[in-house]
Protein backbone atom coordinates (compact mmCIF):
# COMPACT_ATOMS: atom_id res chain seq x y z
CA UNK A 1 0.00 0.00 0.00
CA UNK A 2 1.18 3.33 -1.14
CA UNK A 3 0.03 6.38 1.15
CA UNK A 4 -1.32 9.43 -1.04
CA UNK A 5 -1.57 13.12 -0.22
CA UNK A 6 -3.71 15.95 -1.32
CA UNK A 7 -2.91 19.06 0.09
CA UNK A 8 -5.21 22.35 -0.67
CA UNK A 9 -7.94 22.24 -3.13
CA UNK A 10 -7.01 18.86 -4.14
CA UNK A 11 -8.21 18.01 -0.67
CA UNK A 12 -11.31 19.19 -1.39
CA UNK A 13 -11.75 17.73 -4.55
CA UNK A 14 -10.91 14.15 -3.65
CA UNK A 15 -12.53 15.41 -0.45
CA UNK A 16 -9.66 13.72 1.76
CA UNK A 17 -6.74 14.78 2.95
CA UNK A 18 -5.11 10.99 2.11
CA UNK A 19 -5.63 7.49 0.91
CA UNK A 20 -4.00 4.64 1.41
CA UNK A 21 -3.81 2.52 -2.11
CA UNK A 22 -1.96 -0.95 -2.89
CA UNK A 23 -0.09 0.58 -6.72
CA UNK A 24 -1.37 -1.29 -9.52
CA UNK A 25 1.43 -2.96 -11.10
CA UNK A 26 2.11 -0.42 -14.35
CA UNK A 27 2.40 2.12 -12.00
CA UNK A 28 5.71 2.40 -11.34
CA UNK A 29 6.10 6.47 -11.67
CA UNK A 30 5.06 9.36 -10.45
CA UNK A 31 4.01 10.49 -13.95
CA UNK A 32 1.85 7.46 -14.59
CA UNK A 33 0.30 7.47 -11.32
CA UNK A 34 -0.75 11.01 -11.20
CA UNK A 35 -2.63 10.10 -14.35
CA UNK A 36 -3.93 7.25 -12.87
CA UNK A 37 -5.39 9.22 -9.90
CA UNK A 38 -6.42 12.23 -12.08
CA UNK A 39 -8.71 10.20 -13.75
CA UNK A 40 -10.04 7.19 -11.37
CA UNK A 41 -10.54 9.62 -8.56
CA UNK A 42 -12.59 12.40 -10.26
CA UNK A 43 -9.98 14.73 -10.39
CA UNK A 44 -10.90 15.76 -13.47
CA UNK A 45 -7.56 16.69 -15.06
CA UNK A 46 -6.92 19.21 -11.88
CA UNK A 47 -4.11 16.52 -10.76
CA UNK A 48 -2.32 16.77 -14.29
CA UNK A 49 -1.94 20.95 -13.79
CA UNK A 50 2.20 21.62 -14.61
CA UNK A 51 1.37 23.72 -10.76
CA UNK A 52 0.72 20.80 -9.28
CA UNK A 53 4.38 19.41 -7.69
CA UNK A 54 4.90 15.91 -6.24
CA UNK A 55 7.17 14.71 -3.39
CA UNK A 56 8.02 11.07 -2.39
CA UNK A 57 8.71 10.50 0.85
CA UNK A 58 8.91 14.34 1.73
CA UNK A 59 11.34 15.47 -1.01
CA UNK A 60 10.20 16.83 -3.96
CA UNK A 61 11.19 15.30 -7.53
CA UNK A 62 10.25 15.68 -10.94
CA UNK A 63 8.17 13.46 -13.47
CA UNK A 64 8.82 10.56 -13.36
CA UNK A 65 10.26 9.43 -10.87
CA UNK A 66 10.11 5.82 -9.51
CA UNK A 67 7.67 4.61 -6.74
CA UNK A 68 6.23 1.45 -4.75
CA UNK A 69 4.09 0.54 -2.42
CA UNK A 70 6.03 1.58 0.73
CA UNK A 71 6.29 5.13 -0.67
CA UNK A 72 4.67 8.22 0.53
CA UNK A 73 3.37 9.94 -2.66
CA UNK A 74 1.91 13.72 -2.15
CA UNK A 75 0.52 16.14 -4.40
CA UNK A 76 1.14 19.62 -3.57
CA UNK A 77 -0.45 22.55 -5.52
CA UNK A 78 1.12 26.08 -5.36
CA UNK A 79 1.57 27.32 -1.27
CA UNK A 80 -0.88 29.65 -0.40
CA UNK A 81 1.12 31.68 2.48
CA UNK A 82 0.67 31.19 5.87
CA UNK B 1 12.02 27.12 18.57
CA UNK B 2 9.43 26.63 15.10
CA UNK B 3 6.35 25.53 16.39
CA UNK B 4 3.76 24.43 13.18
CA UNK B 5 0.48 23.35 15.94
CA UNK B 6 -3.30 22.34 15.60
CA UNK B 7 -3.97 24.21 19.06
CA UNK B 8 -4.54 27.74 18.93
CA UNK B 9 -1.99 29.97 21.56
CA UNK B 10 -2.22 33.63 22.53
CA UNK B 11 0.41 36.66 21.81
CA UNK B 12 0.76 37.06 25.58
CA UNK B 13 1.92 33.60 26.09
CA UNK B 14 3.74 33.62 23.21
CA UNK B 15 5.77 36.61 24.00
CA UNK B 16 5.94 35.55 27.74
CA UNK B 17 7.59 31.98 26.54
CA UNK B 18 9.78 34.03 23.69
CA UNK B 19 11.05 36.73 26.75
CA UNK B 20 12.68 33.62 28.75
CA UNK B 21 15.39 32.58 25.49
CA UNK B 22 15.81 36.57 24.67
CA UNK B 23 17.86 37.28 28.13
CA UNK B 24 20.28 39.83 27.61
CA UNK B 25 19.51 41.47 24.35
CA UNK B 26 18.61 45.39 24.16
CA UNK B 27 15.89 44.61 21.55
CA UNK B 28 12.74 42.93 20.68
CA UNK B 29 10.35 42.67 17.56
CA UNK B 30 7.38 40.55 17.76
CA UNK B 31 4.92 40.52 14.66
CA UNK B 32 1.26 38.89 15.38
CA UNK B 33 -0.63 37.98 11.91
CA UNK B 34 -4.73 37.29 13.11
CA UNK B 35 -7.45 35.91 11.59
CA UNK B 36 -9.32 39.27 9.92
CA UNK B 37 -12.95 39.43 10.12
CA UNK B 38 -12.89 40.49 6.73
CA UNK B 39 -12.12 39.56 3.27
CA UNK B 40 -12.45 39.97 -0.06
CA UNK B 41 -15.39 37.56 -0.48
CA UNK B 42 -17.58 38.80 2.39
CA UNK B 43 -17.38 38.26 6.65
CA UNK B 44 -14.52 35.25 7.41
CA UNK B 45 -16.32 32.26 9.50
CA UNK B 46 -13.55 30.36 9.42
CA UNK B 47 -9.74 29.97 8.26
CA UNK B 48 -8.60 26.58 7.61
CA UNK B 49 -4.74 25.95 7.18
CA UNK B 50 -2.80 22.99 5.84
CA UNK B 51 0.89 22.01 6.36
CA UNK B 52 2.86 18.80 5.16
CA UNK B 53 5.47 18.01 7.68
CA UNK B 54 8.20 17.63 8.41
CA UNK B 55 8.54 19.64 4.90
CA UNK B 56 6.94 22.91 6.05
CA UNK B 57 8.97 23.03 9.42
CA UNK B 58 11.72 22.27 7.35
CA UNK B 59 11.02 25.29 5.12
CA UNK B 60 10.71 27.63 7.89
CA UNK B 61 13.82 26.28 9.47
CA UNK B 62 15.78 27.24 6.26
CA UNK B 63 14.53 30.66 6.43
CA UNK B 64 15.92 31.47 10.26
CA UNK B 65 19.01 29.54 9.37
CA UNK B 66 19.00 32.34 6.75
CA UNK B 67 18.15 34.99 8.71
CA UNK B 68 20.42 34.40 11.77
CA UNK B 69 23.55 34.18 9.10
CA UNK B 70 22.43 37.39 7.77
CA UNK B 71 21.56 39.63 11.27
CA UNK B 72 23.49 38.94 14.70
CA UNK B 73 20.20 37.59 16.17
CA UNK B 74 20.07 36.61 19.89
CA UNK B 75 16.82 34.34 19.59
CA UNK B 76 14.27 33.92 16.67
CA UNK B 77 10.58 31.94 17.71
CA UNK B 78 8.35 30.90 14.63
CA UNK B 79 4.99 29.66 16.17
CA UNK B 80 2.01 28.64 13.30
CA UNK B 81 -1.17 27.99 13.33
CA UNK B 82 -3.07 24.83 11.21
CA UNK B 83 -6.29 23.30 11.84
CA UNK B 84 -9.62 25.52 11.79
CA UNK B 85 -9.47 29.21 13.27
CA UNK B 86 -11.79 32.15 13.12
CA UNK B 87 -11.58 36.15 13.86
CA UNK B 88 -9.12 37.28 16.30
CA UNK B 89 -7.36 34.36 16.29
CA UNK B 90 -3.82 34.19 16.37
CA UNK B 91 -2.19 32.31 13.11
CA UNK B 92 1.08 33.32 12.90
CA UNK B 93 3.62 34.91 16.04
CA UNK B 94 7.65 35.74 15.31
CA UNK B 95 10.02 37.16 17.50
CA UNK B 96 13.32 38.39 16.72
CA UNK B 97 15.68 39.04 20.29
CA UNK B 98 19.32 41.48 18.49
CA UNK B 99 21.36 43.65 20.49
CA UNK B 100 20.52 46.08 18.54
CA UNK B 101 16.43 47.23 16.89
CA UNK B 102 17.41 47.56 13.21
CA UNK B 103 18.51 44.21 13.22
CA UNK B 104 15.42 42.60 15.31
CA UNK B 105 12.72 45.05 12.43
CA UNK B 106 14.94 43.46 9.93
CA UNK B 107 14.59 40.06 10.51
CA UNK B 108 11.08 39.87 11.61
CA UNK B 109 10.01 41.39 8.73
CA UNK B 110 11.93 38.91 6.67
CA UNK B 111 11.00 35.98 8.15
CA UNK B 112 7.07 37.21 7.57
CA UNK B 113 7.74 37.95 4.24
CA UNK B 114 9.18 34.39 3.62
CA UNK B 115 6.47 32.73 5.64
CA UNK B 116 3.46 34.60 3.60
CA UNK B 117 4.87 33.25 0.41
CA UNK B 118 6.91 30.43 0.01
CA UNK B 119 6.16 28.99 3.11
CA UNK B 120 4.53 25.55 2.88
CA UNK B 121 0.91 26.12 4.00
CA UNK B 122 -2.49 26.03 2.32
CA UNK B 123 -4.99 28.26 3.32
CA UNK B 124 -8.49 28.25 2.54
CA UNK B 125 -11.55 30.75 3.76
CA UNK B 126 -14.77 30.17 4.32
CA UNK B 127 -17.41 32.83 3.99
CA UNK B 128 -21.17 33.14 4.02
CA UNK B 129 -20.92 32.81 0.36
CA UNK B 130 -18.96 29.58 0.08
CA UNK B 131 -15.14 28.34 0.56
CA UNK B 132 -12.03 29.02 -1.56
CA UNK B 133 -8.28 28.07 -1.49
CA UNK B 134 -6.36 31.46 -1.14
CA UNK B 135 -2.51 32.11 -3.26
CA UNK B 136 -0.21 34.96 -2.04
CA UNK B 137 -1.02 38.38 -2.66
CA UNK B 138 1.10 40.28 -5.21
CA UNK B 139 1.93 42.52 -2.61
CA UNK B 140 3.31 39.71 -0.45
CA UNK B 141 5.94 38.78 -3.13
CA UNK B 142 6.40 42.44 -3.59
CA UNK B 143 7.67 42.21 -0.15
CA UNK B 144 9.31 39.33 -0.28
CA UNK B 145 11.51 40.41 -3.45
CA UNK B 146 12.88 43.00 -1.54
CA UNK B 147 15.33 40.96 0.14
CA UNK B 148 16.30 39.09 -3.35
CA UNK B 149 17.39 42.69 -4.43
CA UNK B 150 19.44 43.69 -1.85
CA UNK B 151 21.41 40.64 -2.02
CA UNK B 152 22.27 40.83 -5.63
CA UNK B 153 22.95 44.71 -5.09
CA UNK C 1 -2.05 55.89 24.50
CA UNK C 2 1.39 57.46 25.37
CA UNK C 3 2.26 56.76 28.92
CA UNK C 4 5.78 57.97 30.27
CA UNK C 5 6.14 56.34 33.24
CA UNK C 6 8.40 55.62 36.31
CA UNK C 7 6.59 52.74 37.19
CA UNK C 8 8.52 49.35 35.98
CA UNK C 9 6.41 47.34 33.10
CA UNK C 10 6.75 43.70 31.77
CA UNK C 11 6.32 43.24 28.18
CA UNK C 12 3.96 40.56 28.54
CA UNK C 13 1.49 43.07 30.37
CA UNK C 14 1.82 46.01 28.40
CA UNK C 15 1.19 43.06 25.17
CA UNK C 16 -2.01 41.82 26.94
CA UNK C 17 -2.71 45.75 27.13
CA UNK C 18 -2.37 46.10 23.92
CA UNK C 19 -3.77 43.44 22.54
CA UNK C 20 -7.80 44.96 24.20
CA UNK C 21 -7.29 48.12 21.83
CA UNK C 22 -6.00 46.10 18.24
CA UNK C 23 -9.06 43.70 17.97
CA UNK C 24 -9.78 43.39 14.24
CA UNK C 25 -6.17 43.96 13.05
CA UNK C 26 -4.81 41.55 10.97
CA UNK C 27 -0.98 42.75 12.24
CA UNK C 28 0.62 43.62 15.02
CA UNK C 29 4.15 44.50 15.58
CA UNK C 30 5.92 45.12 18.98
CA UNK C 31 8.95 46.30 19.71
CA UNK C 32 10.57 45.87 23.36
CA UNK C 33 14.00 48.13 23.93
CA UNK C 34 15.88 46.30 27.41
CA UNK C 35 18.73 47.53 29.49
CA UNK C 36 21.84 46.41 28.08
CA UNK C 37 23.82 44.18 30.27
CA UNK C 38 27.10 45.87 28.43
CA UNK C 39 27.89 49.43 27.34
CA UNK C 40 31.25 51.13 25.72
CA UNK C 41 31.71 51.65 29.34
CA UNK C 42 31.74 48.41 30.94
CA UNK C 43 29.14 46.37 33.17
CA UNK C 44 26.10 48.42 33.42
CA UNK C 45 24.34 48.94 36.77
CA UNK C 46 21.51 51.63 36.19
CA UNK C 47 20.69 53.54 33.21
CA UNK C 48 18.84 56.40 35.00
CA UNK C 49 16.38 58.39 32.31
CA UNK C 50 14.88 61.98 32.80
CA UNK C 51 11.91 63.60 30.97
CA UNK C 52 10.31 66.93 31.03
CA UNK C 53 6.71 67.10 31.64
CA UNK C 54 4.72 67.79 29.16
CA UNK C 55 7.22 68.53 26.75
CA UNK C 56 8.26 64.50 26.87
CA UNK C 57 4.37 63.65 25.97
CA UNK C 58 3.54 66.03 23.45
CA UNK C 59 6.92 65.09 21.27
CA UNK C 60 5.44 61.89 21.25
CA UNK C 61 2.44 62.57 20.53
CA UNK C 62 3.54 64.75 17.83
CA UNK C 63 5.31 61.60 16.28
CA UNK C 64 2.42 58.64 16.61
CA UNK C 65 -0.03 61.45 14.81
CA UNK C 66 2.22 61.65 12.33
CA UNK C 67 2.64 57.77 11.76
CA UNK C 68 -1.28 57.93 11.87
CA UNK C 69 -1.64 60.36 8.84
CA UNK C 70 1.40 58.38 6.90
CA UNK C 71 -0.03 54.08 7.80
CA UNK C 72 -3.61 52.63 8.25
CA UNK C 73 -3.32 51.88 11.67
CA UNK C 74 -5.88 50.45 14.06
CA UNK C 75 -4.42 51.28 17.16
CA UNK C 76 -0.97 52.76 18.49
CA UNK C 77 0.64 52.30 22.03
CA UNK C 78 4.10 53.91 23.60
CA UNK C 79 5.09 53.41 27.07
CA UNK C 80 8.40 54.58 27.91
CA UNK C 81 10.10 54.39 31.29
CA UNK C 82 11.75 57.08 33.05
CA UNK C 83 14.07 56.98 36.52
CA UNK C 84 16.36 54.37 37.51
CA UNK C 85 16.45 50.72 35.76
CA UNK C 86 18.76 47.77 35.65
CA UNK C 87 20.34 45.43 33.19
CA UNK C 88 16.81 43.64 31.08
CA UNK C 89 14.07 45.80 32.23
CA UNK C 90 11.95 47.45 29.49
CA UNK C 91 12.88 50.72 28.77
CA UNK C 92 10.58 51.39 26.02
CA UNK C 93 7.32 49.29 24.79
CA UNK C 94 5.69 50.53 20.78
CA UNK C 95 2.72 48.38 19.36
CA UNK C 96 0.92 49.35 16.56
CA UNK C 97 -1.78 47.37 14.74
CA UNK C 98 -2.58 47.83 11.26
CA UNK C 99 -5.03 45.72 8.63
CA UNK C 100 -1.70 44.68 6.66
CA UNK C 101 1.79 43.89 7.84
CA UNK C 102 3.99 46.27 6.00
CA UNK C 103 2.39 49.56 7.44
CA UNK C 104 2.19 47.84 10.99
CA UNK C 105 6.07 46.94 10.78
CA UNK C 106 6.64 50.56 8.96
CA UNK C 107 5.09 52.26 11.65
CA UNK C 108 6.54 51.23 14.75
CA UNK C 109 10.03 51.30 12.95
CA UNK C 110 8.96 54.90 12.47
CA UNK C 111 8.17 55.77 15.86
CA UNK C 112 11.36 54.00 17.89
CA UNK C 113 13.41 56.18 15.31
CA UNK C 114 11.77 58.96 15.95
CA UNK C 115 12.33 57.73 20.11
CA UNK C 116 15.79 57.17 19.61
CA UNK C 117 16.72 60.41 18.31
CA UNK C 118 14.06 63.31 18.67
CA UNK C 119 12.76 62.32 21.92
CA UNK C 120 12.75 64.21 24.93
CA UNK C 121 14.71 62.42 27.25
CA UNK C 122 17.75 62.77 29.11
CA UNK C 123 20.04 59.65 29.68
CA UNK C 124 22.69 58.79 32.44
CA UNK C 125 24.31 55.15 32.14
CA UNK C 126 26.18 54.20 35.33
CA UNK C 127 28.64 51.56 35.70
CA UNK C 128 31.66 50.41 37.77
CA UNK C 129 33.53 53.17 35.98
CA UNK C 130 31.42 56.10 36.34
CA UNK C 131 28.56 57.79 35.38
CA UNK C 132 28.00 60.07 31.90
CA UNK C 133 25.29 61.48 30.08
CA UNK C 134 24.60 59.73 26.63
CA UNK C 135 23.83 61.04 23.31
CA UNK C 136 21.88 59.03 20.18
CA UNK C 137 24.15 57.18 18.57
CA UNK C 138 25.41 58.49 14.30
CA UNK C 139 23.21 55.20 13.38
CA UNK C 140 20.09 56.25 15.17
CA UNK C 141 20.41 59.65 13.24
CA UNK C 142 21.05 57.60 9.99
CA UNK C 143 17.81 55.19 11.01
CA UNK C 144 15.58 58.63 11.92
CA UNK C 145 17.04 59.90 7.95
CA UNK C 146 15.14 57.39 6.14
CA UNK C 147 12.02 58.49 6.61
CA UNK C 148 13.12 62.14 5.65
CA UNK C 149 14.66 60.95 2.27
CA UNK C 150 11.14 59.20 1.69
CA UNK C 151 9.38 62.20 2.61
CA UNK C 152 11.34 64.52 -0.10
CA UNK C 153 11.36 62.39 -2.36
CA UNK D 1 9.37 83.00 42.89
CA UNK D 2 10.63 81.25 39.51
CA UNK D 3 10.54 77.87 39.29
CA UNK D 4 14.54 76.77 37.25
CA UNK D 5 14.91 73.06 35.97
CA UNK D 6 17.94 71.32 34.99
CA UNK D 7 17.90 68.41 32.64
CA UNK D 8 20.58 65.78 31.99
CA UNK D 9 24.74 66.93 32.93
CA UNK D 10 23.15 70.21 33.90
CA UNK D 11 20.71 68.56 36.76
CA UNK D 12 24.11 66.26 37.56
CA UNK D 13 26.30 69.35 37.54
CA UNK D 14 24.10 71.94 39.58
CA UNK D 15 23.41 68.45 42.13
CA UNK D 16 19.59 68.64 42.12
CA UNK D 17 16.60 68.89 38.59
CA UNK D 18 15.13 72.19 39.84
CA UNK D 19 15.20 75.30 42.28
CA UNK D 20 12.60 77.80 43.44
CA UNK D 21 14.99 81.22 43.36
CA UNK D 22 13.20 84.30 43.39
CA UNK D 23 14.58 86.79 40.49
CA UNK D 24 16.72 89.40 40.92
CA UNK D 25 15.51 92.41 39.96
CA UNK D 26 18.18 92.90 37.04
CA UNK D 27 16.98 89.52 35.50
CA UNK D 28 14.11 90.00 33.15
CA UNK D 29 15.06 88.03 30.12
CA UNK D 30 16.36 84.30 29.66
CA UNK D 31 19.92 85.73 28.52
CA UNK D 32 20.58 87.62 31.52
CA UNK D 33 18.98 84.39 33.76
CA UNK D 34 20.98 81.94 32.27
CA UNK D 35 24.11 84.20 32.52
CA UNK D 36 23.46 85.13 36.29
CA UNK D 37 22.64 81.26 37.03
CA UNK D 38 26.41 80.25 35.12
CA UNK D 39 27.70 82.38 37.60
CA UNK D 40 26.14 81.91 40.67
CA UNK D 41 25.66 78.13 40.50
CA UNK D 42 28.71 76.87 39.59
CA UNK D 43 27.83 76.22 35.85
CA UNK D 44 31.06 77.33 34.95
CA UNK D 45 29.98 78.00 31.40
CA UNK D 46 28.26 74.81 30.95
CA UNK D 47 24.93 76.68 30.96
CA UNK D 48 26.02 79.03 28.09
CA UNK D 49 26.47 76.30 25.55
CA UNK D 50 25.11 77.18 22.13
CA UNK D 51 23.08 73.60 22.60
CA UNK D 52 21.37 74.25 26.04
CA UNK D 53 18.10 75.16 25.05
CA UNK D 54 15.38 77.23 26.90
CA UNK D 55 12.11 76.63 27.89
CA UNK D 56 9.54 78.72 29.60
CA UNK D 57 6.36 77.24 31.06
CA UNK D 58 6.90 74.30 28.69
CA UNK D 59 7.48 75.93 25.48
CA UNK D 60 11.21 76.43 23.70
CA UNK D 61 11.72 80.25 23.62
CA UNK D 62 14.81 82.25 22.15
CA UNK D 63 17.38 83.97 23.96
CA UNK D 64 16.93 86.89 25.18
CA UNK D 65 12.54 85.69 26.19
CA UNK D 66 10.98 88.00 28.99
CA UNK D 67 10.46 86.33 32.10
CA UNK D 68 8.79 86.98 35.33
CA UNK D 69 8.50 85.27 39.12
CA UNK D 70 5.77 83.15 37.88
CA UNK D 71 7.39 81.39 35.80
CA UNK D 72 8.68 78.19 34.87
CA UNK D 73 12.15 78.03 33.17
CA UNK D 74 13.66 74.92 31.97
CA UNK D 75 17.11 74.39 30.68
CA UNK D 76 17.30 71.70 27.94
CA UNK D 77 20.93 70.17 26.79
CA UNK D 78 20.80 67.96 23.83
CA UNK D 79 18.49 65.29 24.43
CA UNK D 80 19.64 61.54 24.67
CA UNK D 81 16.83 59.62 23.00
CA UNK D 82 15.14 56.80 25.05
Amino acid sequence: MATILYFGKLSSLFGELSEQAPLPSEISDTATLRKWLDETRGFDGALMHNSVRVAVNSEIVSDPFPISNADEIAFLPPVGGG
Amino acid sequence: MIRVTDQPFTISDAVTEFERHAAGAGAIVTFSGLVRPQSAEGEVVTLHLQAYAPMTENGIRHAVDAAAIRWSLGAVQVIHRIGDMTPGDPIVFVATAAPHRRAAFEAADFLMDYLKTDAVFWKKEVTASGSHWIEPRAEDYRDRSRWKQQEES
